[in-house]
């Protein structure tokens, strides 16, 4: 099969360049209702292994379809995007440029329900992109996923399991963020991966994602309504609203002198509601 | 004050209730029976509810707090079993054993679901709705109806109510719907209003949009609240009297402005710091009940977690 | 302090949102193991029916229009044929066409829906061409299956082979339908992009994941379309273009014996008639019962 | 699709508006003769595929080519394919299917004068069984453990299980043969009841119109057992829809709402009924269809000689025209109360309508 002579070379410690992906005036719209809707609209943004970037608005601003943009799972209607200076297009339009990409920049999504065929097991499920991506055979991909189910603090007992067998959103999160993880990509997008988790289990789940992100000096961007959450991961902040950005910059900056009106009431809802304390690293 | 539910009969709490309880709830338990014997949802809940007092459950998915909030209400599912030694509304007992078919209202109670997109019926427009209500609450004309169901929705907000009216929920954005199923369910003058996660379907700001205006009308109107939500730091602000629930328990319970100093139960504490905040951007690490010291040892981590 | 105090016992599993309703699990009763039997016993005279029929199912074997008796336990038709026999004889042709023709239709449906659900929203001429499809596929469904069979059928030519052809083609639409739901369903399932995240070509992505996940109703579906084929080769073997006399078929059996029902002779109508309600409703009780233990 | 074109009058841009707000329902009228020129098209290939030469049938095996070809250009089979579908859908679009091939009479005249008696029975049967459904099913929604619902369910669950030419069979043997309740089941009226001349064609009504009462009776005592077999028989299927659409929507979000807020009891089932039958009016259209399909059996049966009697002939006959004729007629019937079901759909839930999308925030 074509699929099996077409395995890169195995083992996948592979090149760590830097990666990155520019987008400049990204524009999707979508029909709804006969009506055209803008979900993005003019929006810069270059990520890469080297900086994490975190996204906030409301629902409907559009940062859920930018990051799938930048994933190469959504075609931008208007816009360039490249990949390490190449047209995103030209990469996912051969087999091995597809390959490449998935295996650097992987996005993690929302959907904690259906992110996962309820047909088949976990492991099958997390071991497929170390197979496809890494070239692995199928012992070592197995290898692979129980390390990094044990990185994450997952029994590799429950990778066995189909997704309606393992109870708690935070627990097939976990997996979700594996399955990403296992070919170790150099930028790693998440999609709102915490918003539908129990506060207990959130804390958790984003320690996780900071760990990887230090130790494998790899890029972040996180899509989130929530300020607090973002502010832990990422150096640098973007607020959105109706498709475009409103505000960016550090992330001290965004949270100690917020100048949008949005942003501002995002923080002081955050200033009023928590208590400020530091817990010691 | 706050007294943590064991075994035998005790009396109910009281939350500091202005005037008498509304709403006596003693020794509830809700169960599903299951093909390996009945799983307990809620074991032995007991609590009062005040006139005007607005109360939050708070609890992890699958604490228990949706199903005692629906067992007080009356919309189990048909197979659920409540059992109560007392379970008293406005000074009237309630059988909540579920009856097969459709259920039926309990007077002067109100119910508010999670997502304002499945609960409002999808194919009447908001105005027929709401007209509807406004008639079976007080008896008036068509165009007196009309009149007050355009007072209602200005009340929560939505000025435009020609088009609100004429809309159907599809056709209004996500706040306007959760504004528009505030009115709906305010409209029947409830004195007991049970909103279940009603902000959990929404994102941060909308959330304290929704939350200030239930806080706000239920204050005016003088309608009891009991909010169901997962969210502790929001109930924390928004209701006078909170109940943690853990593992289809209460364990803590009392007044939300001292809940941090009064909390006993490990559990509690454990959750309230885990909550993220903005100096959490300093942080190396965010707290989780493994790392935080509730002065238990990790047995109730585990079970919590997982 | 309290740090004591026991965590409360953790009940065994979740409960489930009490909206969301919880049915019991309906235990399998003994009209299921009936009716089970009884499509056994179906399949077995299919098998062997002409083999043990005590006479020959095509040929005049007695007086006309006689009852009942220990020599023709099912009397004999108006012609003198034995009604038993033929009875037993013609389970095999209808069996055999409906069984066939039903795997015939749900592999077609599911490959047709599976191709119309994928690129119904493309741009360009495979969307163009899928939609049209799915829209034939909706227009089809509004003409009565009798009619279109009654054309098809005289297309094809009345042999066993070329009914099964016939009422494959008629009853695609259904299961083609079917499955088209359900794979606009799938289809936007996030399982599906992390499938593309892991690099997989995109026909691998169907097979390994769509395809599994939308062919449930199809193929819950199959015992409703083997009882419409069976229906649909006895009413067309009833108006008379199906398989033609003497050939022992259900159908064109109760055609025949409805003039002598007419005069209180009901046998030779009755036993091809309960014939055939005994196959397709032991059928449709077997699938009622799976459907509903699979979904509750 | 319509451009939008700046308009001087405000008269003319308030026309447009309300044009575009009907475009649900127009299209849909629109295009309903393309589609069925579409069926006609595919018919008429059908019935070329048929094997068989009718001229060959007619002319006799021994004719001279001569003669086979004088017989070809009689029927209209002259020429090649392509001009005889020039013929075909030039005929069709002035409503005019051709002569039969057999008998030489126009096929349009023969459908009109069979199909009225059809219709009438599929379409009183029709009613009658929408009727029965809805009432059947209410028993369920209002109290669902009764011994009723039951027995209700349990009736639902026959569907499709026996196939109505064997209740026709059964009804005859017990309520003719045995029972001696209804007239035999070979005719319209008692033989040598004069029936009206034809106003509508449909008899029963021609039969009122004509104040000739004692055909009335003897037609509807005709009737009587074909619909009760017709009820009988798909009953089982709209009632499975319908029950199946049903118990979902009462236990919906949406009436536990209602509820909470407060509307009378009558009202919430309104409502549950109303989010339920769309699905259910959707396979209104296919359930017509079935009991088009029902209606030719059972006429054979009963011997009320209609649509059914001369499709059989025609296919018998190879009957090119007639059998084009008649699959169009059928087609164009079932269409129509496919677009009516759909338009009452989008009534009822305007989310149906195309272009809406019931979700998105």
């Amino acid at each position: 099969m074509r699929l099996l002579r077409q395995r890169p070379a195995a083992d996948p410690v592979g090149d760590r360049g830097l990666v990155q992906i520019t987008g400049e005036s990204l524009e999707k719209t979508f029909v709804v209702n006969r009506a055209r809707h803008r979900a993005v609209a003019a929006v810069d943004v270059t990520i890469g292994s080297d900086r994490t970037i975190g996204v906030i608005g409301e629902s409907g601003s559009g940062k859920s379809t930018l990051a799938r943009m930048l994933s190469g799972l959504e075609q931008p209607d208007g816009g360039t995007l490249d990949y390490n200076g190449v047209p995103l297009g030209h990469h996912l339009a051969s087999q091995t440029g597809r390959r490449d990409f998935r295996r650097a920049v992987q996005l993690v999504s929302q959907d904690v329900s259906s992110s996962f065929d309820p047909l088949r097991t976990l492991r099958d499920a997390v071991r497929t992109p170390a197979m496809v991506l890494c070239g692995l055979e199928s012992a070592a991909a197995d290898q692979r996923v129980d390390e990094v189910l044990e990185t994450l603090q997952v029994s590799p007992a429950m990778a066995d399991r189909r997704p309606h067998e393992v109870s708690g959103g935070g627990q097939r999160q976990r997996f979700a963020i594996a399955r990403a993880l296992v070919v170790r990509p150099r930028v790693l997008l998440c999609d709102e991966v915490v918003s539908a988790l129990d506060v207990s289990v959130q804390g958790a789940v984003l320690n996780m994602l900071k760990d990887y992100v230090e130790q494998n000096r790899a890029g972040l961007f996180f899509v989130s309504h929530g300020i607090p959450a973002t502010a832990f991961l990422v150096d640098e902040l973007i607020v959105m609203q109706d498709g475009e950005i409103v505000e960016r910059g550090s992330t001290d900056e965004i949270v100690d002198r917020p100048q949008h009106e949005y942003t501002r009431f995002l923080v002081a809802a955050a200033r009023r509601s928590g208590r400020i304390e530091v817990v010691a690293s | 004050m706050t007294e943590h539910p064991v075994p035998g009969p005790r009396p109910a709490q009281r939350l500091g209730t202005p005037t008498g309880p509304l709403l006596e709830v003693r020794g509830l338990t809700v169960g599903y029976p299951t093909p390996d014997g009945e799983s307990v949802a809620v074991r032995d809940a007991a609590l009062s509810i005040g006139v005007g007092e607005q109360v939050a459950f708070v609890g992890e998915s699958g604490s228990g707090k949706t199903s005692l909030a629906m067992a007080v209400a009356g919309f189990l599912g048909g197979s659920a079993r409540v059992t109560a030694e007392l379970l008293a509304f406005d000074g009237v007992p309630l059988d909540r054993n579920p009856h097969a078919g459709v259920p039926r209202r309990t007077p002067g109670m109100a119910v508010v679901f999670q997502d304002a997109m499945t609960s409002l019926d999808p194919v009447w427009s908001v105005g027929s709705q709401l007209t509807t209500v406004v008639r079976s609450a007080t008896r008036c004309s068509r165009r007196e109806a009309t009149e007050r169901a355009r007072e209602w929705l200005v009340r929560v907000g939505l000025t435009d109510t020609r088009r609100v009216l004429r809309s159907r929920p599809y056709e209004l954005s996500g706040g306007m719907r959760q504004r528009a199923m505030l009115a709906l369910a305010l409209a029947g003058t409830p004195k007991l209003l049970i909103a279940d996660e009603p902000t959990s379907a929404l994102d941060a700001s909308l959330s304290r949009t929704v939350m200030e205006l239930l806080r706000e009308l239920a204050t005016e109107t003088g309608t009891s609240l009991l909010i169901v939500s997962h969210d502790i730091r929001l109930c924390q602000e928004f209701s006078d009297a909170m109940v943690v629930m853990y593992h289809g328990a209460i364990v803590d319970a009392g007044p939300s402005a001292e809940l941090e100093r009064t909390a006993t139960h490990p559990y509690t504490r454990g959750l309230l710091r885990c909550v993220p905040d903005l100096g959490a951007r300093h942080a190396h690490r965010l707290p989780t009940l493994d790392t935080v010291d509730t002065g238990v040892g990790a047995e109730l981590v585990r079970t919590s977690v997982a | 302090m309290t740090s004591t105090l026991p965590p409360p016992a953790a009940p065994t599993d979740t409960p489930a949102p009490p909206t969301a309703a919880r049915r019991p699990r309906p235990r399998l009763g003994v009209g299921t193991w009936i009716a089970a039997a009884l499509l056994g016993l179906v399949l077995l005279v299919a098998v062997i029916g002409p083999l043990i029929a005590p006479h020959d199912p095509t040929g005049v074997v007695g007086l006309p229009s006689r009852p009942p008796s220990g020599e023709h336990w099912g009397g004999t038709d108006s012609t003198g044929m034995d009604v038993f026999s033929r009875t037993l004889a013609g389970t095999r042709i209808d069996v055999a066409i409906a069984v066939f023709s039903t795997l015939l239709a749900t592999a077609l449906g599911i490959v047709v829906g599976l191709a119309v659900g994928m690129n119904e929203s493309r741009r360009g001429p495979v969307g163009m061409a899928a939609r049209g499809l799915s829209r034939l596929l909706d227009l089809l469904q509004a003409i009565p299956v009798v009619i279109i069979g009654l054309v098809v059928v005289s297309f094809f030519g009345t042999s066993t082979v070329t009914m099964i052809l016939a009422i494959a083609v008629i009853l695609m639409p259904i299961q083609a339908r079917l499955t088209r739901t359900e794979v606009l369903r799938v289809r936007g399932d996030a399982y599906l992009d992390a499938a593309r995240q892991a690099g997989q070509h995109e026909l691998r992505v169907i097979v390994k994941h769509v395809l599994p996940n939308s062919v449930r109703p199809a193929l819950l579906n199959v015992s409703v379309i083997l009882g419409i084929s069976i229906v649909l080769t006895a009413a067309l073997g009833f108006l008379g273009v199906g398989l033609p006399p003497p050939t022992p078929e259900w159908g064109s059996m109760i055609a025949h014996g409805a003039g002598d029902a007419a005069v209180g002779k009901w046998w030779s109508a009755g036993f091809p008639a309960a014939a055939l309600c005994i196959t397709v409703a032991s059928a449709s009780v077997l699938t009622h019962r799976f459907t509903v233990n699979r979904v509750g | 699709m319509t451009p939008a074109v700046p308009t001087a009058a405000p008269d003319a841009a308030s026309l447009l508006a309300a044009v575009r707000r009907q475009r649900w329902w127009a299209l849909r009228v629109l295009v309903l003769p393309i589609h069925i020129l579409v069926f006609a098209l595919i018919a008429f290939f059908l019935v070329r595929l048929i094997p068989g030469d009718p001229a060959r049938a007619i002319a006799g095996p021994d004719a001279t080519p001569e003669t086979y070809e004088a017989v070809r250009a009689q029927l209209g089979l002259d020429g090649s394919i392509w001009t005889q579908l020039g013929h075909y859908v030039s005929g069709l679009v002035r409503f005019d299917p051709g002569t039969s091939i057999t008998n030489g009479r126009p096929v349009f005249d023969e459908l009109m004068a069979r199909l009225p008696g059809t219709v009438e029975l599929a379409v009183v049967s029709f009613v009658i069984l929408v009727l029965a459904s809805l009432l059947l099913s209410l028993v369920v929604v209002l109290a669902p453990r009764s011994l009723d619902a039951r027995i209700v369910s349990g009736y639902s669950q026959a569907a499709g299980a026996v196939p109505d030419f064997v209740v026709g069979v059964i009804g005859i043997l017990l309520f003719y043969a045995t029972l001696q309740v209804v007239p035999a089941p070979n005719g319209r009226t008692r033989p040598g009841l004069q029936e009206p001349d034809p106003i509508t064609h449909f008899p029963l009504l021609d039969s009122v119109l004509a104040g000739r009462f004692a055909v009335t009776s003897s037609i509807l005592s005709h009737y009587l057992l074909p619909i009760v077999v017709l009820v009988v028989s798909l009953a089982p299927l709209l009632l499975k829809q319908l029950l199946g659409a049903l118990g979902p929507a009462a236990e919906d979000r949406a009436t536990l709402f209602r509820i909470a807020t407060g509307t009378p009891r009558r009202k919430v089932v309104v409502s549950i009924y109303r989010r339920a039958l769309p699905p259910t009016i959707a396979v209104f259209g296919t359930i017509f269809g079935t009991l088009l399909g029902g209606t030719v059996i059972i006429e054979q049966l009963f011997g009320l000689g209609g649509l059914g009697t001369y499709a059989v002939t025609a296919v018998a006959g190879l009957d090119f025209t007639a059998l084009q004729g008649t699959l169009v007629l059928v087609a164009a019937i079932s269409m129509i109360v496919f677009l009516l079901s759909d338009v009452t759909t989008m009534l009822l839930d305007p989310r149906r309508r195309p272009g809406v999308r019931g979700s998105g925030s």
